[in-house]
């Protein structure tokens, strides 16, 4: 089965993030595909790659870097909710590419299953 | 308002055309939820889909007529729901309860909506392919 | 001297005017602001549990807020103050310390 | 088909739980995860009202956010099934949508 | 876990002692605010102020015994408020009201507190020069 | 009077930054000073320099900087909290600093009010 997902909150401030990726990570080994992650809202934050936690935490940043390095996984960033909170090419983690809304429709419409985390 | 998003980003669905729901939750002002929500709805007009947007809990608060944001220092969107007819998007959907334990009535709404009870909009939703929730 | 009790957030999607209206005394002041301006809607679920607060706390709203949401002062329960920033500003200066329920 | 409806956020402090409850359709499952996790509470506030929710619903609740918040099984109210992300996962397929009320 | 705010920073209140109240009202990850509520307190014994801990409404899932985070691949931060007692920070509060709704006791927390009615907590706040609330 | 402000939500998702600099203004323009507006949890979102909002919106990260620049006010972001958030000296908005919690709680002590917006 196609999943999509929508993280709709930053990384650290909220667990939506974290869900999202251990929700991603099942799916996949369970076999499924993941079509996109789509970041909205405050959710964009989780590609800023300047982002600096303790080292005794997890990394939510490098998280979604490595899963899109290791299975392919597509992650977008809503370019009009990125520039609205500072998330530009500059600053932008690996793995991730910033692009439209559209987006994130497209994958409504070609995934089985379009999950949110966060609101 | 909202154009950026715009381009490059017709169609894409190759034909498939499914039930969208947009759930507003959120009052206006206080959070982003219903300009971005806004946003959204706009964009997936351009993919030709089965668009209901639903206004329930403190989301009935975004129709509310006669907003001014100038002594917040931030920018009235209010005018975009009378906008969404121009886009094809007629479905609107509000339920009673929501309405009725805010003080709120139907008159107080800046476009016109169909009213709902709560029973009803639970049955509205389980029928739809795809549920996009603020 | 008393505090001042800020509630920012909607009083039907959090608990904060609740808790605030548990843990205010008699004397306290409490100021609606943002969306927690909802919470003093006449005909609103939360209108009498506010009218009684009203007969033992000053209560205010703030007017920008109102006025941002498409609401008139008329749409309000009664006993309740509509102040600006300034007054705001100024509830914050005459009490001993503020309280920000969210 | 019917929906899987999840909540992740405290039913002390928000209302998604609540509407949640509302707008699902008898036949429909609801999991529970993150801070949502804490409705399922034996002895909490929303016990009875989720007890009477799962004679016609499916509630589920997310094991790895109990067990994170150090609540055991035993602390859940009954007719509730614990499950793991791969759960999570199963329940997204099989359901027609999913409906995330935060 | 949370040094690199510490250095040089110690008193700066030139001998100001104010009574600081930090009212914790959310549960533990899912949102980061338990966590850093701590950083603020550690960092405000270095200035000897009198501090207050209070645990209210969703609060009191903080101090709740034997989490295991290993699942959610977040940090285990519930042993810092063992420590708290190491900073001299003894004055935790907890309301009855919150505990009892939530089907908690008090033998379910980590640490020893005073329980207060709700009122008694209301009582306490109003004597506080400083509130630092999440 | 001298107030000390916090500010614990980003720009943008949330009023509380807006709704923080409506009151900073407004004490300013009555004649108080501001000790310190200080920024904690996503609050520390205020100081990216790289956010561009829609033309027709306020911006709300200008509007600190300004305010900072016009009358003087020490705009403090809590450095454990950025790190983990991505604001750094890289992409750090005029008028700010990053500096310890410790800065907040001098605010506490020495400024005769602290106002809170956000969660």
């Amino acid at each position: 089965m196609k999943f999509a997902i929508l993280v709709n909150e930053g990384p650290f401030n909220h667990q939506a993030s974290d869900s999202a990726y251990q929700f991603a990570k099942a799916a996949l080994e369970a076999g499924h595909a993941i079509f996109r992650v789509f970041f909205y809202y405050d959710g964009v934050h989780n590609a800023n790659m300047l982002a600096e936690p303790p080292t005794d935490d997890r990394n939510v940043v490098k998280n979604w870097s490595t899963l899109a390095e290791d299975h392919k996984v597509d992650l977008v960033v809503c370019v009009a909710a990125a520039l609205r909170r500072g998330i530009k090419n500059d600053n932008l983690a690996p793995g991730f590419r910033i692009s439209g809304l559209g987006q994130l429709i497209e994958a409504g419409i070609q995934a089985d299953r379009l999950v949110t985390f966060g609101d | 308002m909202m154009d950026e998003d715009r381009t490059d980003e017709a169609e894409g669905g190759s034909g498939i055309v499914k039930k969208f729901m947009y759930v507003n939750r959120k009052a206006p002002y206080g959070t982003v939820y219903a300009l971005e929500v806004l946003e959204m709805v706009l964009i997936s007009a351009a993919f030709d889909q089965d668009v209901h947007l639903v206004f329930t809990d403190d989301g009935v608060f975004e129709l509310k007529k006669g907003m001014e944001t100038a002594g917040i220092g931030m920018k009235n969107f209010s005018n975009t729901y009378r906008a969404l007819e121009g886009y094809d998007i007629e479905k609107l959907y509000v339920d009673q309860e929501s309405l009725d334990e805010r003080g709120l009535a139907e008159a107080d709404l800046i476009v016109p909506v169909t009213v709902l009870s709560r029973a009803e909009m639970a049955k509205l939703m389980g029928e739809m392919d795809v549920i996009l929730s603020a | 001297m008393s505090l001042l009790h800020t509630v920012a957030k909607s009083p039907f999607e959090r608990d904060a005017l609740s808790s605030c209206l548990d843990l205010s005394l008699p004397g306290a002041a409490i100021l609606l602001y943002e969306d927690g301006v909802y919470g003093a809607l006449k005909g609103g679920r939360f209108a009498e549990r506010l009218a009684e607060a009203a007969k033992t706390r000053a209560l205010y709203v703030l007017g920008p807020d109102l006025k941002a949401r498409g609401l008139g002062e008329d749409r309000l329960i009664a006993g309740v103050t509509v102040v600006d920033y300034r007054g705001f500003v100024e509830l914050a200066a005459k009490h001993q310390a503020v309280q920000a329920w969210c």
